[in-house]
């Protein structure tokens, strides 16, 4: 492949690419907006995150923890 | 427009299969149970994300050089990543209650018939055509029953990888539905009276007796079940750098960064293996029904068990903890209290149910053990 | 291998399955009894992690920190 | 003295060759960037200093069974350490701006065009004898352009593994340098007046629609170019991780240990790509002359394509937030943001820059992708 | 009654081997060290563990595919577990101490003659039927007196991968045996009026002294003695990570997490050396008696080599930092400062200890690669 | 090789072995000695570590937190 033709396909990678970005991301602004339609407006006054109760493999630790707290102090309650 | 064409030719939507579109939502509907629901989020967010990647077509994620296909061989086909998961699990749990209480591994040895009534039922569902479980299979199917993910992952890729998708996802959404599928039956199998037994205090238990209980349990292993020493080794190791309390930094690290790091490719990896050729298949549909049996034989021969052993004992057993005996640690043992308190409010199970519960993870590791020596040699 | 051949195996394999299970858990009811005679009560009413000296390459650390502390205040109090 | 004559014969001394002296001096002058200047110290230092083990005599350290060898071809010839580096980055990546204000994608796309514009310049370089740029040399060279890290070295690692050492250092060096390259471009193509432009206060975003948000991206990728889908795909993995709420803990490990130990590999990875006979080339002056273009032309038509976004737009759009565009998380942003208090003190544009700075990040993964499926195929 | 025969031929009961046995009690006698006694738990506590693993008969540990094997193979057959903790060692390392009294470093080098003592005892025990130690034998044998677990884990690996269990065994447990070795050698070699010795402040050192000191040392590694720049290259890595100050949060993940997880890892695969047919030879009571020797002279001759310096330095210098020239960093200094105290209860030598402790690391790294050079060419 | 000569061999390393070491490390005294000239000295009163601010990566958790704040903050002052 000579520079020539190197170059005529590095104009048509160029358009193409700008081209497929701009159409791409074009669809993701109507699906953004698709989102606000049917998934926004339900922002909470409380900070969300917190509340929600880790599962799983965390229990383990949160139980574990409960579990040797409580041993404890029966232990020490024994006495 | 050679190049559009060949854009084209590669997007998504020229070449997808149809299965691929039904796994794909498969695994959004893994994601809607971890994420909205809160089902075992921490596997079955990555197992749902893993199926979607996995069914992208034309991207190669699990061709050999892809991620997926790294992930998966790297760390399920060679073991190592549910070994580290349950070393890592070792290092979370405290054996102290059972420790004080040892007659609760009774209740998680008879949780076990829950897997190995499920291997009978597996080799019967032979009879209904479609179904060609070998005794291979069978086994890895029934150790959905055992109620243990790590466990359940490492059966089934001795076993039975081509169903390995298939068995996580089951154990992962039983072991999440457990706070449904229990109760019933433990009531259906309990007196009110009974529910409202109360359990004596337990004995304090000394750091000597909880470093030595996982190398006791190490080396029994070793003496008459060597096929069990991967998992339950590695579980003991877990559990030594815990209780031992001189290598804190490497229990810690085994409970947090490095059980995340393979939780996150281990789940990756199991999400992988739920291609349309294995998932979509009349076998899956009986590996849920053989699941869900498992689950309930296990709580209900735990049950049973726990009021045979309350005829028996001096002090009083609870038949609830009994149901704790199948493991999925912690959600059992919780399950336990919740419906011990239904019966009397002033009556706290929890710390007698996790002698059984984590008794259920040590017999669900002996029983994947057996089944690997009798099924697996 | 027919199904009522397999069937039969399968049985074999929850009885022996079953049996083994309890054999093993059983011998481990007797371990932990053993432990607890031989180990057992020597709960101590203090927490017992805490004091617990680590050594080996966490001394690296507490004595590079020491180290810093030390030279740190050293290089104060010299001006 | 025979055991003499063979130390020194082993020595560095006896062993160097001008070209190893040339890459320790430019391993040390990244070093020197990295901790004297904080250029990009994360990875450059560590870039850095893989370049100087890579270049000791004798040592062997890129030679089969070397360690520098064993990392570069776990790390990036899978392509598995910048994807993991891709999704620590989208757990640590806030899109709640960008789902506030989508029409700043729009300002991401246009940034974009420093990467083709680049490719089509790295051709012409041709023209100049000593340049002999192939296809994929130029695009693994323009996604420069894309003023992100893990993009260009997967991208290089796949299409001119030759070029990776220097793609990289230019690539992160010129991220580093983007308070210095842009506001004179910023300046030059904007009026007091539009760079006094406020905007408006965005809305409020809900969580689930940052957790939808990567789920649609991931989506529209897999339908579109499935070639952009390990990029992106592993991006939203970590983004969902950090929005589900349920997996906290994942998320937390894969935004600081794990993506802590991938960068330290990555990096001496990266630096064991300087090698003499690949750096000290005509080549390496081209790749950093493109870079410097790249990012200027990038910055240029996220500015002007915010000012004639801002022409169509019912509220007001500041020009300056284009440039932040080409992403350079959050160095552009915080440029932008700059610029503006200069001409408005009070002014900030933060947030507001924080949109199009995310927007370019998919940009390039996007613009990557159209790469891989047209020119790597 | 076939299952049965088959669970019980598995059993380890049935296949155990006198060996095999032996080993475990060895094991488990590291296990004893680590967690009751405190000797070097990081490491003795997953070396003990997995000897134990590694010997249960029938359960394929060591076996390929095994957890042990690849955990061997990936990590210390490539070198890059010890060379990680060497970088994580260097990360916790601050080498202010000697920047500020460099003629510490003379210690450090004197103390190296436990190693090259050791050599020669090594062969000399040829002369006894039962031993044939070749040079490589001796050299990685030698390297016990180094004092420094990762070093001698690396050349052993290098060197005499059959003796890498026990020679690591040797250097963690001498390592821990510190406080009893060196106190007698110590007052031995010294009088009381040298005991007592005040030693002068040492001068604050800058920022860019700390800075400058990894790269100065790397420099002159590559210039005379390339072999060793894997070990030294890394630590110096960790080290500038840590002085840089601009990659905080690599340097502390290389000196927490990544260590942790390659210390339980190494520690695995190095106990799974320990096997009855390497370890239990007379080759291994040499190499315990040989590491006992290498401490003793390594010991001695720091002792002796600060009582020369002291002669001819300006400030005073008290012959018990000399000890601490060999390395078993802080342990060595820790000890060093209290047989002053015992001298003398208002002074304090650990400051002063820690430069020739640091450079006792400096000194085997640095004898490392003399004996790589010339043994393993 | 019989022991003889082995043990010739040892003792050539030994002699090489602790010249090379010590030629090293007092080149290294020497280097340290000049650090001290061209970089000593300059040891700021206040501690160095903290001011540094760390930039690259960790800008992005910086800017996502202050971004979330911001944004946390708007949210609530619309109301
Ligand atoms: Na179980
Ligand atoms: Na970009
Ligand atoms: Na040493």
């Amino acid at each position: 492949m000579d520079i020539t033709q190197a170059l005529s396909t590095a104009a048509n990678i160029m358009l193409l690419g700008m081209v497929c970005v701009f159409t791409f991301l074009s669809i993701l602004v109507v699906a953004i907006k698709l989102l606000e339609r049917f998934a926004g407006g339900e922002v909470e006054a409380i900070p969300q995150r917190k509340p929600a109760p880790q599962q799983g493999i965390d229990n383990n630790i949160v139980a574990a923890i409960s579990g040797a707290v409580h041993q404890y102090r029966q232990s020490n309650s024994n006495k | 427009m050679e190049g559009l064409m060949k854009l084209w030719s590669d997007t998504g939507l020229a070449n997808f299969v149809p299965g691929q579109v039904v796994m794909m939502i498969v695994g959004a509907l893994l994601l809607y149970l971890a994420i909205a629901r809160g089902y075992e989020p921490l596997l079955l967010l990555p197992i749902g994300f893993g199926a979607i990647l996995a069914n992208i077509p034309a991207a190669g994620f699990t061709d050999e050089g892809g991620l997926l296909w790294y992930v998966y061989h790297v760390g399920i086909e060679t073991g190592v990543f549910p070994l580290l998961i349950f070393m890592g699990v070792g290092a979370m749990t405290d054996f102290g209650a059972l420790i004080a209480n040892p007659k609760m591994l009774f209740l998680g040895a008879a949780a076990q018939f829950g897997i190995f009534a499920t291997l009978f039922g597996a080799i019967t569902l032979n009879f209904i055509p479609g179904f060609e479980f070998s005794l291979a299979d069978a086994s890895a199917i029934a150790i959905i029953g055992g109620a243990d993910g790590p466990t359940a992952i490492f059966l089934a890729s001795r076993l039975a990888p081509d169903l390995l998708g298939a068995i996580a996802v089951a154990a992962y959404s039983y072991m999440a539905l457990v706070p449904i599928i229990q109760p019933p039956i433990m009531k259906a199998l309990t007196s009110q009276k009974e529910r409202e037994i109360v359990m004596e205090q337990l004995r304090p238990v000394s750091k000597k007796e909880k470093v030595l209980f996982p190398l006791a349990v190490l080396f029994m292993t070793i003496l008459f079940l060597p096929a069990a020493t991967p998992l339950v080794g590695m579980f003991c190791l877990g559990n030594l750098m815990k209780e031992a309390g001189v290598v804190d930094r490497l229990s810690n690290t085994a409970q947090n960064e490095l059980i995340n790091i393979v939780t996150i490719f281990l789940g990756l990896a199991v999400g992988s293996k739920l291609s349309a050729d294995k998932f979509l298949t009349v076998e899956t549909l009986g590996i849920l029904l053989l699941g869900a049996v498992a689950f309930s034989i296990g709580t209900a021969s735990g049950v049973m068990m726990a009021k045979i052993l309350g005829k028996f004992s001096k002090t009083p057993i609870n038949p609830l903890v009994g149901a704790a005996g199948v493991s999925a640690v912690p959600m059992a043992a919780r399950v336990a209290n919740k419906v011990g308190l239904e019966a009397n409010p002033h009556n706290f199970l929890l710390m007698h149910a996790m002698g059984p519960n984590v008794a259920g993870v040590l017999g669900s590791a002996v029983a994947a053990g057996i089944l690997l020596a009798i099924v697996g040699g």
